[in-house]
């Protein structure tokens, strides 16, 4: 076993751990790290598999920086729509039924920080 | 002459996407129309060419795969581009008169909406699995920008919803990939189809295959991963609701039948071919009886999108294990399926749109009258109805034949259940529309009428809808062979 | 009681979902790969203008994912300034008065900006490039607004968007232009494709600096909100 | 493309652009309107005489084209579709007279028209269609364009009654889909033949074709309002008198009865039908409502119902008809298509001129109508004994004949089934005659309206006359050529000759 396979399978105990933070967290930006948790478990799997031979492979390599934008894009406008939910209506989860406070009514407390 | 319109296609959504930025909402409107202009004669020139010519491969960096990314354009990915070029145009036709330009912010919609099409292209041309992934993320945040382009608690909501989902349906798509370029070193879909051996499913790659279909599964909103889609599509700006039901989730479902029948033969099985068949029947039966239940309009439509989709997924048990004719014929239903729906829905979003404009009130039970004052409107909607009932001559019916016929051809007569009774369901929710609008309680107009050009878009991709089913022949013989190796050069 | 039966399911998949992915990976990682696309690489390398094979791949070989890809971002930083609404860039609450941050300030900024320029000349034969550039200058704006120094630019107009698009903008009209210059779209003509590349690069930087930048300020501080379709407001 | 390739197209298109032209107008458009709507009836009236005296001159007539793999859609004319055809045709042209005067001055006249025009149409494809697949396209296209009809008033009646409708038809109509679509899947595209396709059939295709055949007949036995599938049709009477006329006399009921025809003689062919056995439990069923109908119609109270179930019962005749296995008893049963068409109109066209002059909608309300309203008077009482089957009235050559037939071929119970039901006509049409003309009126009309001189509009008024007449005339001129009569003899030496 080559020290690339061990990221790959670092990569699939990352992917696994994630997928277990993404359905059980509530939170929605607890959701987002652990879908950046997956990420960096995919981006392992991808780069370690392929250069489980030792030699490096620039393919894999180039695609997971791309994989790194986009998964940058994607988790900065998810951070932006969570902050902006959460100045509208006062929740940091996605369950409507179980409102932490009456929307409408809430003052949002320091404009800015963090949600909690 | 084909090169120049091959970069004319991917250049101009790009470049306009650019340009509509860079300006305001009502200059960008002007160049959007003329960039729909530009872009539909460019689509239809590629079609036409693809008809008479037959398909080829398009070196991006004129680097031929697996070093570079190779384009397919054959005659099903055209088709689709045209497709587009028709839903996509007629969407941001009306969005140009339905968005209020007062509104600083609707000016976004154009960019994101010009982004939204080059993804689109992207996918139906694209044949590295790798590109197809940046494609379908560009049209994940773009879709979802545009959901949340209102910036009001409920809309955002539904965006962040849909974002998780997408995103997490890419990753799946994404770590198959990385499974299967482990496996070949390769991404070009058509050269892995030919070096997986003939009769040996490798574990590793059947589990490739199924985190790749699941997450797209995921991202087409698969019952019962369907959750994501009816807030999102019922929140958003009607045109946008159209864009969103009619292309996008086609997308990631196009991705998902091609890997199918590339890689189906060898990695599937029976027991995956009838698992996803039967989500996607029960999808079917499931969100019509959710659509019948909903009392707003948009959330009705929004439903039925989740079981017109369901139908989709009966190519992946009708393709399998069957005989050529069989497998030919739920393809070209799927196609025929694909099309009627992105067309009537489309018509259906964008007449629910200029209904609830006028009535001033998304309640189903509002619509009271609305037959008697707002004929036109309502009588889009009711087309776009028929064509999703199945009922003939629309495309819908056509696509329903033809996946009826490769049921009982195949011997599968259990899909006829679904065929059938989701016609009925169908029948049940659009019906219900029409009843609502037929009942009288005032003789006195009090509707606000929208302009005429905002009542004729609707109307006229209700009518494509219609003549699909009549035209279904022509059409699809253009498709010549669905998902054919193209022609080379 | 229910809920850890819930969690203990889901956790219960998860593992199974680990069990199945590691042993795909392990039986995928016993047989060697069909296609030797390094070596494939390594024969075109001469051709495609850089050094770096990471960079060639972004940048030549596969240069329309990269496309794409900044298309991407830019699509995140339209929607995060579509949400956001705000006008007010000074607000007072915004700003730290840290004194150590001032001062940190001024000897890391210029540190900063230099190591965006090394990163991004660095990218042609060793590891760095655009991205890497211009995280380090996005980061170096997010200090310079923490320290409440004022950048206009990043005010909802004509400036930001432009900023925007500047580089997804260069990188398609050369694409374009390599279209009309007889080859397909984005095959840059050999004698000049380190130069365009060296271009792309620069203008890409300052582009995804921008992007990131303008998601962090994009803080949506005003509740005002849009009825829905059919809603009265 | 020669002309005789577009006609059936062009009979098809008047009625379509017609509609498309009115659903344009706009509502205060009355006199363009009505324009519109007679010129494109004439039209169609033309063309199928034209078509009519092509065939009987041994022309043909068919327009086709590939619509799915190998499907195609065909548009033919032959003598069968001439008798539904023309039956449409110009019944259309009357009935269009009769609702422009029904609904002077009533709101959506625009959409009524419109759709009206527009379920003509489909009947029209329905009796042009030259294949199962194209007859299915209209006959859905038939369902849809009289929903609205059935909804016009939108009372929450009017709702009830369209939503019941509906779910019939449609359920019918995906029974009958799947019924196509598997004999489709066993033996192809079929073309209507006169004498069908399955005469030299393989033995292993019995099975699956018996199973197809209950689909089909059950699938098309929804709109012909066989028991026990008739529960819409008592109720869709909420609709508008034109819309009842249309629906009982050529559109709906008459398309259902219509496809069982071609199913059974141009489909299975009737000699593989009776050896597969499958006509008995056909004429068994088809008794049975002949029976069901004329006893429910003596229960009702209300004109229109009682009406509506004598249509149940006298539909089922025509399929009665087709199920005796002689060449004679599907003579009774065709030319019955045609009788029982006008027979109804007339009656229909009747109750609606007693419900809008004089606002009767019950039975015992007609007491003295007779005086007040003379002509309407005596044209529904040639309608009623037209339907009791007395001479020389067109609904006796249909009983004649169809007795004739039974016993040339042995089936006797079915003269008693006539008999019997000849009996029951008599007892709830007689009791109404009475009251109309030898009851004296006991109190004020309802809702009483008038017309200067005339007892009603002559809108009103001339198309019930006219349909009266010729009742006399078609049951007097029975043997002459063009009657209905000797054309059904024409379809049936073709259908026999195979």
């Amino acid at each position: 076993m080559s020290a690339s396979l061990l990221y790959a399978l670092a990569g699939v105990a990352l992917c696994g751990i994630g997928l277990f933070g993404f359905i059980t967290l509530a939170h929605l930006l607890r959701k987002l790290l652990a879908f950046n948790l997956i990420g960096s478990g995919v981006f392992l799997v991808l780069v370690g598999l392929a250069q489980r031979h030792g030699e490096p492979d620039p393919v894999p390599q180039a695609l997971v920086l791309t994989g790194i934008v986009v998964a940058i894009a994607a988790t900065a406008l998810a951070v932006v729509l969570i902050r902006r939910y959460f100045h509208l209506s006062g929740h940091t989860t996605l369950r409507a039924e179980t409102p932490e406070r009456v929307p409408g009514r809430l003052k949002p407390q320091t404009r800015g920080d963090n949600p909690e | 002459m084909i090169l120049g319109l091959m970069a004319g296609l991917l250049f101009t959504p790009l470049a306009w996407a650019v340009l509509t930025l860079l300006s305001g909402f009502e200059r960008s409107r002007l160049i959007s129309w003329l960039g729909i202009l530009i872009q539909s004669l460019v689509s239809f020139a590629l079609w036409a060419a693809v008809a008479s010519e037959g398909g080829f491969h398009y070196q991006l960096g004129g680097w031929p795969a697996p070093l570079g990314i190779e384009l397919r354009v054959d005659g099903l990915a055209v088709t689709f581009v045209m497709l587009t070029a028709v839903v996509g145009g007629a969407c941001g036709w009306h969005a140009g008169i339905y968005l209020d330009p007062k509104k600083n912010w609707h000016r976004y919609f154009w960019p994101l909406f010009w982004f939204l099409w080059a993804g689109l292209n992207g996918v139906w041309l694209g044949a590295d699995l790798f590109n197809l992934y940046v494609a379908l993320e560009l049209i994940s945040l773009s879709a979802v920008g545009l959901v949340a382009l209102g910036g009001q608690a409920d809309a955002l909501r539904a965006a962040i919803r849909y974002l998780m989902a997408a995103l997490l349906g890419s990753l799946a798509y994404l770590l198959g990939v990385a499974l299967i370029y482990g496996q070949f070193g390769s991404l070009s879909m058509g050269g892995i189809s030919e070096l997986l051996p003939a009769g040996s499913g490798q574990a590793g790659l059947i589990f490739a295959l199924v985190l790749m279909i699941a997450g797209l599964a995921l991202k087409t909103a698969l019952f019962p991963l369907h959750g994501w889609l009816p807030p999102a599509h019922g929140i958003a700006k009607s045109p946008v609701s159209a864009l969103l039901s009619a292309l996008v989730v086609k997308a990631s479902f196009y991705i998902a039948a091609r890997l199918w029948l590339e890689f189906g033969e060898h990695l599937g099985s029976y027991g995956l071919a009838q698992l996803v068949g039967a989500l996607g029947g029960v999808g079917v039966l499931w969100g019509s009886w959710l659509a019948f239940r909903q009392t707003r309009l948009k959330q009705v439509v929004a439903y039925s999108s989740v079981a017109q989709i369901g139908y989709l997924f009966l190519l992946f048990p009708l393709s399998w294990g069957v005989s050529e004719a069989v497998s030919l014929q739920a393809q070209q239903g799927m196609t025929l399926q694909v099309i009627s729906h992105a067309l009537a829905k489309a018509a259906m979003f964008l007449a629910a749109g200029n209904l609830i404009m006028s009535v001033g009130s998304n309640r189903v039970d509002a619509l009271a009258g609305v037959s008697r004052f707002l004929p036109f409107s309502l009588f889009s909607f009711g087309l776009a109805g028929v064509s999703l009932m199945g009922l003939p001559p629309t495309g819908g019916f056509a696509a329903k034949w033809l996946l009826l016929q490769a049921s009982l051809g195949s011997g599968q007569w259990w899909w006829l259940i679904v065929l059938l009774g989701g016609g009925l369901l169908s029948a049940a929710y659009v019906f219900r529309v029409y009843r609502a609008s037929f009942i009288e309680n005032s003789d006195t107009d009090l509707f606000f009428h929208p302009s005429r050009s905002l009542e004729v878009i609707p109307m006229i991709l209700a009518l494509l809808s219609l003549g699909l089913g009549l035209v279904a022949e022509p059409v699809l013989s253009v498709m010549a062979l669905p998902f054919s190796k193209g022609g080379g050069g | 009681m229910r809920r850890s039966v819930g969690i203990r399911a889901v956790a219960g998949v998860c593992l199974a979902f680990v069990i199945a992915l590691g042993l795909a990976v392990l039986g995928i990682a016993e047989t060697p790969a069909h296609v030797d696309l390094p070596e494939l690489l390594l024969e075109s390398m001469g051709q495609s203008g850089v050094e770096h094979p990471v960079t060639a791949v972004l940048l030549n070989f596969r240069s329309y994912d990269t496309l794409l890809e900044i298309g991407v971002l830019v699509i995140a930083g339209i929607a995060g300034i579509s949400v956001s609404r705000t006008t007010s860039l000074e607000d007072p609450e915004l700003r730290t008065s840290d004194s150590l941050l001032y001062a940190l300030q001024r000897w890391f900024v210029p540190l900063m900006l230099v190591l965006a320029g090394y990163l991004l000349w660095a990218g042609a034969d060793r590891p760095g490039g655009a991205f890497q550039a211009g995280a380090v200058l996005a980061a170096t704006g997010v200090m310079m607004r923490l320290g409440g120094i004022p950048m206009d630019f990043l005010r909802p107009g004509i400036l930001l968007r432009l900023g925007l698009a500047l580089g997804f903008a260069v990188f398609l009209l050369i694409a374009l232009a390599s279209a009309i210059g007889g080859e397909a779209f984005l095959a840059y003509p050999p004698a000049v494709a380190k130069q365009l590349i060296i271009l792309i690069e620069t203008v890409l930087t300052l582009s995804i600096a921008m992007v990131l930048l303008a998601l962090f300020v994009s803080a949506p501080v005003n509740r005002a909100a849009e009825p829905g379709e059919g809603e009265s407001p | 493309m020669t002309a005789n390739t577009l006609i059936p197209l062009f009979a098809l298109l008047t009625s379509l652009l017609a509609s498309v032209i009115i659903f344009a107008l706009p509502e205060k458009g009355h006199r363009l309107r009505t324009s519109v709507n007679l010129a494109a009836a004439g039209l169609k009236l033309i063309l199928v005489g034209v078509m009519v005296w092509g065939i009987f001159h041994g022309q043909s007539f068919e327009f086709a084209f590939t619509m799915l793999p190998g499907v195609q859609f065909v548009l033919r004319a032959d003598a069968l579709s001439m008798l539904f055809a023309g039956l449409s045709a110009v019944l259309w042209l009357l009935t269009t007279i009769y609702a422009v005067g029904y609904l002077e001055d009533s709101p959506n006249r625009s959409r009524f028209f419109g759709f009206f025009s527009l379920c003509v149409a489909s009947t029209m494809g329905i009796a042009l269609a030259g294949n199962l697949f194209t007859f299915f396209l209209f006959y859905e296209m038939l369902t849809l364009s009289t929903y609205p009809l059935v909804l016009h008033r939108g009372t929450r009646q009017a709702l009830k009654a369209g939503r019941n409708y509906i779910i019939y038809t449609l359920t019918g109509g995906a029974v009958l889909l799947l019924a196509i679509a598997w004999l489709h899947g066993l033996v192809g595209d079929l073309p209507f033949r006169p004498g069908g396709h399955f005469s030299g059939l393989e033995p292993e295709l019995q099975g699956p074709l018996t199973l197809v055949f209950v689909l089909l007949i059950a699938g098309l036995g929804v709109k012909a309002a066989l028991v026990p599938l008739h529960g819409w049709l008592p109720q869709a009477m909420v609709a508008p008198a034109p819309v009842s006329a249309l629906l009982h006399a050529v559109a709906v009921v008459k398309a259902g009865a219509f496809g069982i025809v071609r199913v059974v003689c141009e489909i299975y062919g009737l000699e593989a039908a009776s050896q597969m056995g499958l006509l008995s439990g056909l004429a068994l069923v088809s008794a049975i409502t002949i029976i069901y109908g004329s006893t429910r119609a003596l229960y009702q109270l209300d004109l229109k119902r009682r009406l509506a179930f004598s249509t149940i019962s006298q539909v089922s005749y025509i399929i009665l008809g087709v199920s005796l296995f002689g060449p004679v008893g599907v003579a009774g049963g065709l030319v019955h298509l045609v009788h029982q068409g006008i027979m109804k109109i007339t009656l229909f066209f009747c109750a609606g001129n007693y419900a809008e002059t004089l606002g009767v909608h019950r039975i015992d309300e007609l007491d003295g109508a007779g005086r007040r309203m003379p002509g309407t008077s005596v044209a529904f009482t040639l309608g009623a004994f037209g339907m009791i089957g007395a001479p020389p009235l067109a609904g006796f050559v249909t009983k004649w004949t169809m007795g004739t037939g039974a016993l040339a071929v042995g089936m006797d119970w079915v003269v008693v089934v006539l008999v019997v039901s000849s009996l029951l006509n008599a007892a709830y049409f007689l009791p109404i005659l009475h009251r109309i003309w030898f009851a004296g009126q006991q109190q004020a009309w309802p809702h009483e309206r008038r017309w200067g001189r005339l007892e009603t509009s002559a809108w009103l008024l001339w198309p019930p006359l006219i349909t009266a007449v010729a009742l006399i005339v078609i049951g007097l001129l029975a043997s002459m050529p063009f009657s209905p009569l000797s054309w059904v003899n024409l379809i049936v030496e073709q259908e026999v000759m195979q």
